[in-house]
Formats: C-alpha cells, sequence, structure tokens
C-alpha cells in the first residue's frame, strides 16, 4: 500500500472541512481551552500536541458533543463543500456532519459484540431486527480499504486493547467519518501497529478524509502528520507545517522550554534481586498464561520485557506482584524462594510495584492523596499507633513527598481521581520509592504521559537503578524500552525470550512471533 | 402420593406456572431495568400498585385488558419518578428504590381505604378465567400445565419471548444492553444515555405492575393489603439467578413456583412430623443454593448502580 | 355527649377476626350510641403509644387485641384508670378497668364440622389456616371434632400459609389438598372458597358469611358476632359501671356471639336435624364443646 | 438540555436552607392526600408538630421508635461503606432479639451488670453471623450478597416462628407464638419514668460515636473505605480484601443484631414474630439519607421517625387513615433526597443548538 507524501506540503487549494472558531470551555476555575481556532483542510492530517491536562481532549469533545462549549463555533462542510455551523452539545448531529471520534479511553460495551458495538446508533430504535448482513459487507468493505481487522463476532471483552483500537476506529469509519478525531490512538499499540494504523490512515486521506490525532509519541507526529497545532494551559500556542519541525522544536513549542534528556550511566550489576525459575501459568487465554519462563533481574540493571500486550504481560506482572501464585516454577526474591504470594509478602520482601493500570490498580480515586501515599504500609508504626491513623504525620509526610516528587494537584487533601494521569503515576512512584525497594516492577509506566512527565518518571527509574535496586520494565513502547534497559528479554505467547542485541527492528519481528 | 407421584403430577405443574407468573412478570422487569445499568427496588410498591389499580379499574368497569392498561401506566409512573430520581438526578438506586416501594405501596392502601372506607371486605371483580383452549387443554399432561392456565400467564410468556427478542436481536436492545454496560459508548453513538435508561424503567416498571395485577386479576378476583406478601423481593432475587437472561429467568421463576407448589404439597403429606415453617423455608432455602452453583458465571451488567453525567468524567 | 370509642388493630379491618369488631362498632356508631374512630394497621411497637394517644385524647373505651403485647398493654390500662379497655387476649382481665374477649366460636365451628364430615366423599378434609395461633387453632380443632361426629373415618389435611392475607397463596395450598384428594375444605382464609368453587369442591365458612359470594359451595360457617360483647361493654362504660371482666362468653351461642349459618339447599335433611339438635344441647348447656389450642397437624 | 455540576462550595444559605425547604415541600405534599381525604390542612400540620413537640411524651416516643432505626442505619452504613450491599438487617434484627430472648429468660441467673452485658454481646454475635454467612458465600462462592441477604430475611422470619412455637414458646403464652420474658436484671433500663425510651438509645447514640470514629481515624476504617471505594487497588495495595470484608460484615451484622436485642431487651420485654415493622429496610434509607455518615445516621433516623410518629398521630386526631403515615414518609424521603441533590449540584438548562 502507498501512503501519502508527508513531506511534500498539502496544496492549500484543498477545501476547508472542518473550522473551530474560538471555542473556550471552563470546569469551574480550571479554564480548559481559551478560544482555540482551528481548521481543517480535505485530505490533511493534523495533529494536536500538548502537555498532559493542555486541553486537547476537551477540544475535541467539544467538537463532538460531548461538552458544550461557553462559547465559539463550530463549522464543517457537507458532502459539496459547503460549510455550515454544526449543532453543539449534540453527539447525534456531530455523526450526522460526518465527524468520526475516538476517543482517548475506550467507549466500547464490553458486553456486546464488536460488530454490535460499530452497529450501534447506526439504525433506527424502532427496528424489529438488525441488519447484520448488511452491515458486515459494508465493513469488509472498509477493512479491505484500510487493513484494519477485528475479530467481529467476539464479544468485546476478550479482546486485547490492540483490537479494541481497531474497533474503535471501525466504528468510527462505519458512520461514514470524512472528518477522523484520533485521541491518543496508539498509546495502547505496537510500533508496527501503530505504523500501519498511520499508512492505512493515510491512505484513506487521498480518498478525502481529513484527521486530527492527538499523540504525545514525537516520531508518529513527524511521520504522519502534515500539519501540527500545539496547545498549552488551553490556548493555542502554535502552528507549523510538519515539514518544517522537529522533535527538540515542538518539545520546545509544547513546554515552552527544552526538555531535558535523561542520562545513563553505565553501572556494573549487582547480585541477582529476581530469579523467575520454570515458571508456568495456565491462565484461561494466552493473555493470561506463561509457559516456562526464566529470567533473572540483577541489583543496578533495568531488564525491559517487550512485547505486544496480551502476550502473557500480566500473567508475569500478577506472579511478581503477588496477585496470582504459579502453577509450576518457582520465584526467588534475594535468594529466598516466595512460598506465598499474597501482595502484602510481596511488599515485605522488598517489592514495589507500578501497576499497568494506574487508575483502577493503582490509586484509590475517592480517598484522599495523602491517603493513597500511606496504602501501603498501613501496619508501619509511622503511620498508625494501636491501630489509629496518626494523621499529623501522614499529612507532614504527604507534604513532603508532593513536594520531592512534585505531585502537582488540587492539594494532598483532595481526591486523587482529581489528579491528572501524569500526576496520578508520580504519585505512586513517591510511594513506590519511598520504601527503597529492592525490587521495582514497572508496568507499562509512561503509557499516556506526556513528555515531560515521561521522562520524570525515567529519570525516577534509572535513579532507583542506580541507588541498586533491581527494575522489571515491562513496556509496549519499545522506544521506551530501547531507551532505559540494560537487557531485552521479548515476550511472546507466554513465552520469554532474550534478544540478542538492541536492535529495534529484530526485536520488533520477535514481538511479532518470528525468531530469527 | 409419595414425593415421585407429585413431581410428575399435572396438577402440580400447572400450580408450578401459575405461582411462576406474577414472578415472570417481575423478574422481567427487574432485568430490563438492571440491563439497562439501574437497579429497581421499587418493585414491591409497583407490585402493590399494579395489584390496586389494575383490580380497582376493573371494578370501575374498565374491562380486564382495560385494567391491565391501567396497571401497567400506574407502575409506569411509579417507574418515571425512580427513573427521574436515579438517571438525571442520578440519586441513590437503593434509597430512591425503597422510597418507591414505600410510596406506592402507602399510596396504594391509602388510595384503597380512602376510596372504600366502609367495606369489610373487598367488592370482587370476574377476574381472567381459565382459557380452555379446545383440543389443546384436553391433551394429557401438558393440556393442565399450559393450557388451561389464564391468558396472563401467556402473556408472561410472550412477554419473555418479546424481551429476549428485543434485548438479543434489535437495535434498541444493543443499546439498552450497552448502556448498562458502557454509557459512553452510547453517548459516544449519539444516543441518549437518559432516554435509554429512563424508557427502560419504565418499561420494566411497567411490566412489574403487571406481575402484581396478576395477583388480584389472575390468582385472585380482590386487592388486599400485604397480598404481595415479598413477590417483588424474590424477583430482585431471581434476577441474579437468572444472569440477566430473559430465559432462564423463566426458568428461575418456574423453578421457584415449582419449590412453593412443591412445599405446599409435602406440608399436606408430611405435615405431621415436620414443622411447616421448614417446608415454607424451602424455595428461599433452595434459591439461595442454586445461586451459590450459577454465582460464578453471573455476568453483571458492569455500568449497575453507578450514574453517568452527561459532559462528566 | 356521646362515648368515643377508639379501635385500634394490628391488621387492617378486612382481616376476619378483626372485622367482627369493627362491624359491631361501626354499628353502634351508626345507631347514635358511640363515636367510633379506629386506627388499623398499628405495629405492635406502635401499639402502646397509639393506646396512650387514645387514652390521652378522651377516648372513654378503647377496643383492640393485645396479644403481642400483653404486658405493656396492661401497663397503660393501669396508667389511665379512667378509660375502659376491652381487648382481645387470652390472658385474664385485669382491675380495675381492662376486659379482655377473644372468638369463642368453637361451638358453631363443631357443628359445621358436623356438616363438613357428613359432606365429604372422600373422608378427606382439607384446612388452610393462616397462622398457628390459638384463635385459629381451636376452632380448626372443634371443627375437627364436629367432623368425626359425622364421619369417623374422615382425615384432615392441614396447611399454614404463614400470612394473614395472600389469597392467591391460600387458593394454591387448597389447590394441593384437592390434588391429595380433599373434596371438603375448611376456609379459614380468603382464597380458599375461591379454590372451591373453581374445582367445584365444598367450603366451609368461618368466622365470617361468605355463602353469598360462593352460591353452592358454602355448606355452613361459624359465625362471630362481636355485638354482644361490644354492645354490653359500650353500655357499662355508658352507665360507668365498667369493671374488668371476661367477656369470652359473649362469644359463646348462648349469648348471641356465636351462631352457625347452613345453607338447607346443600346439606341433607338428617344432618340439618342432627345439627340442630346438636345446637341445642350447646344452648341449653347439655353438650359442651372441648377447647383445644394446640396447633393441629394432617393425619397420615 | 440539562447540565448538572457540582458545586465548588456550597454556600451556607444551601446547606441549611435546603433541608428546610424540602421538608416544607414535603409537608407541602402531604396536602395533597389530605385533601383527598376532606381534612383541613392547616390544623393537619398543627396536629403533626404535636405528635412530635407536644409533650415529653411524644418527644420520648419519636425517640424511642428512632433508636432501632439509628441501630440498622449503621448496620447499613458500615456494609455499604465497603460496597457490601447488606439488605439483611430485617433477618439479623431478628436473630439478635432470639438470641437475647435465649439468653435472657431465666437460662443465666446473674446481676444486671452482667447480665445486660451477656445479653448485648449475645445478640451482637447472632446478627453478626447472619450477616457473616452471606458475606462468606460472597467471598468464597461470588454469591451476590444482595439476593442471599434479602433471601434469609424470609428465611429467618420463618426460623423465627418455628422457633417461637417450638423451643422459644412461652409455656405460659396461652398457645400464642411467642417468647418467655426476659428477666428483669436483663431489661436495659428505662430512661425516663413512665416513658418507654430505653438505655437502648444510648447504646446507639454511643455506637454511632464509636462508628464515626473508627471510620475516620482508625487503620480498620481507612482498610473499608479503601475497600469500598476501589476493592483491586486496596487488593494490589496488600490489604486483606477478604478479610476486611468479613469484618465489615460482621459488624454491620451485630448493630443489627443490637436493634433486635435493644427492642426486645429495651422495650417489648418478650419476643413475637411481629417485633419489627421494617427497621431493617428501614435502616437502608436511613443510612443512605445520612450519606453514610454515622453522626448523619442518628440524625437521619430521628427525622424519620419524627415523621412517622408526627404524621401518625396526626392522621388520628385528624381521622384520616392510618395509611396517610408511611405515605408521608415516603414523600418527605424523596423531596429531602432531592433537596440534598440540589444543595450538591448546579441544575442549570442550556439551550440547544449554537451556543
Ligand atoms: N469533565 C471535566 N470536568 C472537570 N474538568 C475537566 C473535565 N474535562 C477536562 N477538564 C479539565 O480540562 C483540562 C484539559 O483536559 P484535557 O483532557 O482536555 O487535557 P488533554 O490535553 O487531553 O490531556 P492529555 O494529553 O493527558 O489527554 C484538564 O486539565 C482538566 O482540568
Ligand atoms: N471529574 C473531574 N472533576 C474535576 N476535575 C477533574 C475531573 N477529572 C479530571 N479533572 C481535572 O483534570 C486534570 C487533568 O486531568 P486529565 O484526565 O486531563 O489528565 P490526563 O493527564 O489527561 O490523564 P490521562 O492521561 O490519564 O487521561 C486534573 O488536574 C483535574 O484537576
Ligand atoms: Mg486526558
Ligand atoms: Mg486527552
Amino acid at each position: 500500500m502507498e501512503g501519502p507524501d508527508f513531506s511534500a506540503p498539502l496544496p492549500m487549494t484543498n477545501n476547508l472541512v472542518l473550522s473551530l472558531k474560538a471555542l473556550s470551555k471552563r470546569f469551574g476555575s480550571v479554564v480548559a481551552n481559551d478560544a482555540v481556532s482551528i481548521d481543517l483542510h480535505q485530505g490533511e492530517v493534523l495533529s494536536l500536541l500538548g502537555e498532559n491536562g493542555a486541553g486537547k481532549t476537551t477540544l475535541m469533545n467539544m467538537l463532538f458533543g460531548h461538552y458544550m462549549p461557553d462559547s465559539g463555533t463550530v463549522d464543517v462542510a457537507d458532502m459539496d463543500g459547503n460549510m455550515h455551523p454544526l449543532t453543539l452539545g449534540h453527539p447525534q448531529a456531530a455523526l450526522e456532519a460526518g465527524i468520526g471520534m475516538v476517543h482517548q479511553h475506550f467507549t466500547l460495551a464490553e458486553n456486546l459484540s464488536a460488530l454490535d458495538n460499530i452497529l450501534l446508533g447506526s439504525e433506527s430504535l424502532l427496528r424489529w431486527r438488525q441488519n447484520h448482513r448488511a452491515a458486515r459487507h459494508k465493513i469488509a468493505g472498509i477493512i479491505e480499504r484500510t487493513g484494519l481487522s477485528a475479530p467481529l463476532d467476539e464479544k468485546v471483552g476478550n479482546l486485547s486493547v490492540g483490537e479494541r483500537q481497531r474497533v474503535e476506529i471501525l466504528k468510527a469509519l462505519y458512520h461514514d467519518a470524512r472528518i477522523l478525531v484520533l485521541d491518543e490512538p496508539t498509546a495502547v499499540l505496537t510500533p508496527q501497529e501503530a505504523d500501519t494504523l498511520f499508512e492505512n490512515i493515510g491512505a484513506m486521506t487521498k480518498d478525502g478524509l481529513s484527521v486530527i490525532f492527538i499523540s504525545h509519541k514525537l516520531r508518529e507526529v513527524l511521520a504522519f502528520s502534515h500539519r501540527i497545532a500545539v496547545l498549552r494551559h488551553g490556548r493555542k500556542v502554535g502552528e507549523i507545517a510538519t515539514k518544517d519541525a522537529d522533535e527538540k522544536s515542538i518539545a520546545r513549542m509544547m513546554v515552552g522550554a527544552d526538555t531535558p534528556v535523561n542520562p545513563r550511566e553505565d553501572i556494573a550489576v549487582g547480585a541477582p534481586v529476581l530469579q523467575l525459575k520454570s515458571i508456568t501459568v495456565s491462565g484461561d487465554s494466552a493473555r493470561n498464561s506463561l509457559q516456562d519462563a526464566n529470567l533473572t533481574v540483577h541489583a543496578n540493571e533495568v531488564v525491559g520485557i517487550a512485547g505486544v500486550s496480551g502476550n502473557g504481560q500480566s500473567a508475569l506482572a500478577s506472579i511478581v506482584s503477588g496477585l496470582a501464585g504459579p502453577d509450576h516454577g518457582e520465584m526467588l526474591v534475594d535468594d529466598v524462594a516466595i512460598t506465598r504470594f499474597d501482595p502484602p509478602n510481596l511488599l515485605k520482601s522488598g517489592i514495589g510495584r507500578i501497576p499497568e493500570d494506574r487508575h483502577h490498580d493503582g490509586v484509590i480515586g475517592a480517598m484522599t492523596v495523602a491517603e493513597n501515599l500511606i496504602i501501603e504500609r498501613l501496619n508501619d508504626p509511622d503511620v498508625q499507633k494501636n491501630g489509629f491513623l496518626r494523621q499529623e504525620i501522614i499529612r507532614e509526610h504527604a507534604q513532603e513527598l508532593c513536594r520531592d516528587y512534585d505531585v502537582r494537584g488540587p492539594g494532598i487533601d483532595a481526591q486523587a481521581r482529581l489528579l491528572s494521569g501524569g500526576n496520578i503515576q508520580k504519585l505512586i512512584l513517591a510511594r513506590v520509592f519511598e520504601c527503597s525497594p529492592r525490587l521495582i516492577l514497572a508496568n507499562q509506566p509512561t503509557r499516556g504521559l506526556d513528555l515531560g512527565a515521561a521522562n520524570e518518571v525515567a529519570r525516577r527509574l534509572l535513579e532507583a537503578r542506580k541507588r541498586g535496586a533491581g527494575i522489571l520494565l515491562i513496556s509496549e513502547d519499545l522506544d521506551e524500552v530501547l531507551a532505559l534497559s540494560d537487557r531485552i528479554v521479548v515476550i511472546h505467547d507466554g513465552q520469554l525470550i532474550a534478544a540478542k542485541d538492541k536492535d529495534r527492528a529484530s526485536i520488533g519481528l520477535m514481538m511479532a512471533g518470528e525468531h530469527t | 402420593m409419595d414425593i415421585l407421584q407429585i413431581l410428575i403430577s399435572d396438577s402440580f405443574w400447572a400450580a408450578a406456572f401459575r405461582i411462576a407468573t406474577p414472578l415472570i412478570f417481575g423478574v422481567l422487569g427487574a432485568l430490563i431495568c438492571e440491563k439497562a445499568g439501574v437497579l429497581n427496588l421499587g418493585i414491591e410498591g409497583i407490585f402493590a400498585a399494579g395489584a390496586m389499580a389494575g383490580w380497582m379499574a376493573v371494578w370501575l368497569g374498565a374491562g380486564l385488558w382495560g385494567g391491565l392498561l391501567v396497571a401497567a401506566l400506574t407502575g409506569g409512573a411509579f417507574g418515571l419518578l425512580h427513573a427521574i430520581l436515579t438517571v438525571p438526578l442520578g440519586l441513590s438506586q437503593h434509597v430512591s428504590g425503597l422510597g418507591i416501594t414505600m410510596l406506592a405501596t402507602s399510596l396504594s392502601y391509602f388510595t384503597y381505604r380512602t376510596t372504600l372506607p366502609n367495606v369489610s371486605s373487598p367488592p370482587r371483580i370476574v377476574p381472567f378465567q381459565p382459557l380452555d383452549i379446545p383440543v389443546l387443554s384436553d391433551l394429557p399432561f401438558v393440556g393442565l400445565v399450559l393450557f388451561q392456565q389464564t391468558a396472563m400467564t401467556w402473556l408472561a410468556f410472550f412477554m419473555v419471548a418479546l424481551v429476549w427478542w428485543v434485548l438479543n436481536r434489535t437495535p434498541l436492545g444493543m443499546a439498552i444492553r450497552a448502556v448498562g454496560d458502557n454509557p459512553d459508548a452510547v453517548d459516544a453513538q449519539g444516543l441518549s444515555v437518559y432516554g435509554l435508561r429512563i424508557g427502560a424503567i419504565v418499561a420494566g416498571s411497567a411490566l412489574m405492575a403487571l406481575g402484581g395485577a396478576f395477583l388480584t386479576m389472575s390468582a385472585f378476583d380482590a386487592f388486599f393489603f400485604g397480598m404481595v406478601n415479598g413477590r417483588g423481593w424474590i424477583c430482585i432475587a431471581l434476577v441474579i439467578f437468572a444472569s440477566w437472561r430473559p430465559g432462564k429467568a423463566l426458568l428461575g421463576a418456574v423453578l421457584f413456583g415449582a419449590f412453593d407448589a412443591f412445599q405446599v404439597r409435602l406440608q399436606t403429606e408430611v405435615g405431621a412430623l415436620v414443622p411447616s415453617q421448614v417446608f415454607l423455608m424451602a424455595p428461599y432455602v433452595m434459591s439461595i443454593i442454586a445461586l451459590v452453583i450459577v454465582a460464578r458465571r453471573a455476568e453483571y451488567p458492569r455500568a449497575l448502580l453507578t450514574p453517568w453525567f452527561k459532559g462528566q468524567r | 355527649e356521646t362515648l368515643k370509642v377508639a379501635g385500634i388493630f394490628t391488621l387492617p379491618v378486612e382481616q376476619q377476626w378483626i372485622s367482627r369488631i369493627h362491624i359491631a362498632l361501626n354499628a353502634a356508631a351508626k345507631r347514635g350510641d358511640i363515636e367510633y374512630v379506629y386506627s388499623e394497621n398499628v405495629s405492635n411497637t406502635d401499639y402502646e403509644r397509639v393506646m396512650r394517644e387514645y387514652a390521652e385524647s378522651g377516648v372513654g373505651l378503647v377496643v383492640g387485641e393485645v396479644f403481642g403485647l400483653e404486658r405493656a398493654a396492661r401497663k397503660v390500662a393501669a396508667d389511665y384508670p379512667e378509660t375502659a379497655f376491652l381487648m382481645g387476649s387470652s390472658f385474664k382481665p385485669q382491675e380495675p378497668n381492662f376486659s379482655t374477649f377473644d372468638n369463642f366460636i368453637h361451638e358453631p365451628a363443631y357443628l359445621s364440622g358436623m356438616v363438613a364430615g357428613a359432606a365429604s366423599k372422600s373422608n378427606v378434609i382439607g384446612m388452610v389456616g393462616g397462622y398457628a395461633i390459638p384463635e385459629v387453632n381451636r376452632l380448626m380443632h372443634a371443627f375437627m371434632e364436629g367432623a368425626r361426629e359425622t364421619n369417623s373415618d374422615v382425615k384432615f389435611l392441614v396447611n399454614f400459609i404463614d400470612s394473614w392475607y395472600d389469597p392467591p397463596k391460600a387458593k394454591e395450598s387448597a389447590f394441593a389438598m384437592m390434588d391429595a384428594g380433599a373434596d371438603v375444605m375448611y376456609a379459614e382464609r380468603f382464597g380458599v372458597s375461591d379454590a372451591s368453587v373453581e374445582r367445584g369442591k365444598l367450603a366451609i365458612g368461618n368466622v365470617i358469611d361468605t355463602s353469598a359470594d360462593y352460591p353452592g359451595t358454602i355448606l355452613a360457617s361459624a359465625l362471630w358476632h362481636m355485638e354482644p360483647t361490644i354492645d354490653i361493654a359500650i353500655a357499662a362504660v355508658a352507665d360507668g359501671s365498667y369493671k374488668a371482666e371476661d367477656y369470652s362468653q359473649y362469644s359463646f351461642m348462648a349469648k348471641g356471639g356465636g351462631s352457625l349459618a347452613m345453607d338447607a339447599s346443600l346439606v341433607s335433611a338428617d344432618i340439618v336435624a342432627a345439627v340442630n339438635a346438636r345446637s341445642a344441647e350447646i344452648m341449653d348447656g347439655s353438650f359442651t364443646v372441648k377447647i383445644n389450642d394446640e396447633a393441629p397437624v394432617s393425619d397420615n | 438540555m440539562i447540565r448538572i455540576e457540582p458545586r465548588e462550595a456550597p454556600s451556607r444559605t444551601l446547606t441549611i436552607g435546603v433541608p428546610v425547604a424540602s421538608a416544607l415541600i414535603a409537608l407541602m405534599l402531604a396536602a395533597i392526600p389530605l385533601a383527598f381525604a376532606g381534612a383541613n390542612i392547616l390544623e393537619a400540620y398543627g396536629q403533626m408538630a404535636k405528635g412530635i413537640f407536644g409533650s415529653v411524651f411524644a418527644f420520648t416516643e419519636m425517640l424511642t421508635r428512632a433508636t432501632p432505626l439509628i441501630f440498622t442505619g449503621l448496620a447499613a452504613t458500615l456494609a455499604f461503606r465497603a460496597k457490601l450491599w447488606n439488605i439483611g438487617a430485617e433477618g439479623q434484627f431478628y436473630l439478635g432479639a432470639m438470641a437475647a430472648v435465649t439468653v435472657g429468660t431465666g437460662m443465666i441467673d446473674a446481676p444486671s451488670y452482667i447480665l445486660i452485658p451477656i445479653i448485648l454481646f449475645t445478640g451482637a454475635a447472632a446478627g453478626a453471623a447472619g450477616m457473616a454467612g452471606p458475606a462468606y458465600l460472597k467471598t468464597r462462592f461470588g454469591a451476590d450478597e444482595v439476593v442471599t441477604t434479602l433471601l434469609l430475611n424470609f428465611i429467618i422470619l420463618i426460623f423465627m416462628q418455628m422457633m417461637l412455637e417450638g423451643p422459644l414458646k412461652d409455656p405460659m403464652g396461652m398457645g400464642w407464638p411467642q417468647s418467655e420474658p426476659i428477666v428483669d436484671n436483663g431489661m436495659l433500663p428505662q430512661l425516663l419514668p413512665r416513658m418507654r425510651v430505653h438505655f437502648g438509645l444510648i447504646i446507639a447514640l454511643i455506637a454511632a460515636v464509636v462508628a464515626q470514629i473508627m471510620l475516620s481515624k482508625s487503620v480498620w476504617g481507612f482498610k473499608l473505605r479503601a475497600i469500598g471505594e476501589n476493592a483491586a487497588a486496596a487488593l494490589h495495595a496488600g490489604i486483606g480484601v477478604k478479610r476486611t470484608l468479613m469484618g465489615a460484615a460482621i459488624i454491620s451484622g451485630a448493630m443489627a443484631g443490637l436493634a433486635g436485642v435493644s427492642e426486645v431487651a429495651g422495650l417489648k420485654g418478650y419476643l413475637t414474630a411481629d417485633l419489627s415493622p421494617g427497621f431493617g429496610y428501614t435502616g437502608i434509607v436511613v443510612a443512605m439519607l445520612a450519606g453514610l455518615s454515622p453522626i448523619g445516621v442518628v440524625l437521619s433516623a430521628i427525622f424519620i421517625s419524627s415523621v412517622f410518629v408526627g404524621a401518625d398521630s396526626m392522621s388520628r386526631a385528624m381521622g384520616v387513615s392510618s395509611y396517610l403515615a408511611d405515605l408521608v414518609v415516603a414523600m418527605s424521603l424523596i423531596s429531602v433526597l432531592v433537596g440534598g441533590f440540589i444543595a450538591r449540584y448546579r441544575i442549570s438548562w442550556i439551550n440547544k443548538g449554537v451556543a
């Protein structure tokens, strides 16, 4: 398939298809968008950049009708290219105007099949039966044109995140979107998958599709867009043709300053802190299984586990964090065999965990920041006396940690759910590092984080490595694994295979299951 | 009669289906509400309201089908109140539900008493009669078990099929199931979360009210205080037993009916040996055991009990 | 000034036992003898408060049932010696103002049993009750005694549905008994006679007369009349002679508190004669029906 | 389109004004059935106030009726905080009452200061056992506790009737299914002479304060809240979810059991099958009205009890059907619920179309 040429500027003669005019939105005291205007032309790929919380999602949510703007208007072109004002505040209106949106957080019903999710809302609710046949026919056409496929009859609950992402996109395309909005579509995809996705999308732009996509990954922004718009603190701070941009200049636009690069010193590795010996877990699917896995992590070492999600990472993480025990095999921490697999026991043996899903497993959103900071050490006499919490000490301690780890938000007494994703991650880092763990399990530690936040996480992990901790880094972001790891192990289909060298291409192939 | 003889007798199964009928309506109603993500503990009161309203409408001359319509509308009205409280306002579904039960029950009683202050036994209506379909009702076994039931039992069967079809085969059903799993999915496809949920609760509550109406318009011919007697609560239990599936809901209701019918028969058989309460307990104990067996496989509507507000995350 | 009388009932006034009191009081009110107010469905927890509220508000006579709160009720009565209390109770009256009554209609129940025993061809009689409490048990036993007099082979099926008000459930119980061979039903609860009508079986009424609602089905009914009790109590309060007394006797046939209603068109002449003879013996005291408050069980 | 946003900082006028306003609205709603029944509405309101505040007796009656509701409200609060949906307080109430009459009717001969604690403890233990069962079925088999506790209410009620006709039956009860009376040494003391309000109220208040402190200040309360808000994260953080859940279940059941003890040993003296007019279910309403705050439970129990006692008394004074009382309670509940919402959220109508 031949992709479009992003290095050539888009002919400006192309018709305008979308025009956001001075959209503003506040949430309470937060100004999420401040008079943001953006134009989009036919066949154009515009990428929208900004730090976490800059207002990208909010802007798109107003376009799609989830949020009602406080002020501003939107004009959309109809089939004939004439611009009309869009009725705001109604997703239905946006859909009818040909706008499709792939949300940052999946909007799929897990109890329905992929097909039914795609069909949802496309048929009259008064019909006496669904028309699956016509739908399949149409979807087959889309799959053929784009190369995006998903198991249509499987329940979405049984799909991997990558598959879900594709269902999301198919859903948008099924509604004959002429303007497609993709909010961080590649956050959960492998580099190869991401590349394929963008190539497919590029092909569709030749048929007249226009795209706005949001991403924190500068590599793909530079490779797959015509134009870049940057938001900072709710304002549009710049717009640049992609061919004129490079990583450094964009980063400067986003943050307002240069971003530091993490120095990675060479250190001699120490004694083994974690050893997995012939661990086998037979889960209900490949996703939750491990076969005869052997792995050693030493002190002062980062071992990166590269792989497409759904290949046994969650089984591996469950074992190491103590949520489940293996069927066979042995796990040793500091040469001591673990006999009881439960989180408190593994915490005690010195394993710190940064969970994959920080909102679900990492924090208790309804409890305060201070409370979330002590949740792993409730038996510690620093925290409690005679079964009662020592509120003063806990609060002081929280103040201190938030300062040290730069956890920003409404304060230590605010509910943790009010923090942004990046700050939630920093909260978890503070909690983990503070106990000086022997081993850190970092599972997708920078997923969805902006450049600054991701850099901060990486810096902290490398600092811990220097201090003598062993780090087991599980990530789908191959660039991240390459940048941080001393050694790389690829996980595929429940098996762990050591990579010979840190070669992007060959590891990519191993991740796809092709042994070299 | 020994136990086996009871179990294979047609009159026993006829009783099981009779006892099951109000439960079928109720469990289907509760199922629809919960599929859309809203627990409706108003069911016990809606049963009472349906029983009262349907019967009183017939007594005032509305005719049997008119009475059913009135019962359904009454149930729908209480459902609408529950829906407004729990959907756009997002109030606690437990409290709202129990509040609806209190309101619907006391309002029915108050209305009954204020309308008929001086009766010592309530006026009677001519209820639905057994259908007595020619040929079919003369068939051995099934003739009595199925074809001599009243029209309402058949309406209940029809509702099972209808609800199954709607939930599994129609765009509307997909939308209802989706809104109970992830309202954002529905919102993102341009459908109204509020509309779907409110509609489901109103429809479900109307069905519940038909269950109540069965008590005064088919099983009996007059309204009494307290005659619902916990049947609504049983339906709440049966929905979970049924894992939110209409077919299993039918099965669960009939099973419960069978336990109850069996209990009565056993009590007259061996009542001298065992306290009567042991039999009365049996259907509930069996339900718990059945639940423990099926529990692991139950698939909850993920958004059950969680309110959703537009434009908020 | 007319006497104010308050009824306090733990169940709705449709309940058979309570309805008899309610009707008698309403009749007195209609005559102009009293001014009648009542509270129904009062839970036991609230009963004491309601008693006190009525007593405080100047009610002259309080009528109700205190089976669930004997001690508390007697304490209230002691606190309000000016108020007369006439209460359904299993215990003795209490000086100076607490009188008791109960539905002692075991005599007509016995007579209705004679009718039932003779009417049963299958020799199986079904009895559906609400709860196994003395008020129910004693009538069932008397009924069974009477049935055995006219039919020594008769067997009884007994079932309690654990509710005062669940006609559909009572109906199902009755159907179950008919499946087990019963052809005459003792209709202690609403719903049983309906089952008899549907299956073409016979029924015996209890406490109230429902024969008009089920023509051709109700052979006989043991009726309770609260009018003698109520009227005597009202008169006593009115002329200031009210004292603690056991009013049970006013529910007996001889005092007009109990009677048998029989549908002569459904009962054979010789049974009518036998029943009438027994009835006369009861009235003149030469025959006594035993009182047995134990819970009855099925024969097997 | 309607837009609902949380208020950043609800103003003082709102927090005080709205509950008052919703209570007034509830009263206005009550006028509808009153008018339907043909009563003088203003007089009715006067009678209602009199029924609550008209005398020391009326006021203590209101407190007496609030006492079991505080206990069952706490039972619901503690379980619901852990997202353990205990709908079975009604059954646990009766278990507590049964245990109280089992040990309190002469089995143990001891002075009050020994016997009363024994009765309280056994009652609480029985209630706790009644909730531990469903909690075990939930943690072990995943059986939904809404269903098991709901069904257990029926089972326990029937079981109690069996006991009252069997081992627990009072031989002096003239055949009536009721237990023997609790011995004098086992009865909770009255707080005022000639009034029904009893020491159970004091225990309930202490329980509420202790529950409040435990929930907000103790490690146990912390764990309870943690598993209630996000069990997955709590598990991940090393909190024993099942254990904490069992703990919550036991305390919750114990509270409901104490409600039964308090009614039987504080008020009635012996057990009958109709001891509770739905205290267990009303406790859920009380708890949720209180926003699952133990101290709030005291206030909302008093509110519910006041409305009931006041409306009940008014119905008698006005000669209106006494079903009015429940009706007014239901209407008040719903208006207070809506009122609480208005205090917390801003509701605005925004017009469709281009902004
Ligand atoms: N529903 C909401 N309620 C309150 N505040 C909100 C809401 N949605 C967004 N915000 C606010 O708007 C700001 C912008 O959020 P938005 O989600 O648009 O950021 P973003 O640029 O998409 O960040 P990210 O790159 O992490 O996705 C946030 O800082 C937040 O304060
Ligand atoms: N429901 C909410 N109510 C109020 N403020 C919110 C809410 N949700 C988010 N916020 C605000 O949003 C800010 C950023 O949130 P946001 O979700 O955009 O972060 P994020 O970095 O995009 O996280 P993620 O990458 O996981 O989406 C927070 O600082 C918080 O103030
Ligand atoms: Mg975001
Ligand atoms: Mg975003």
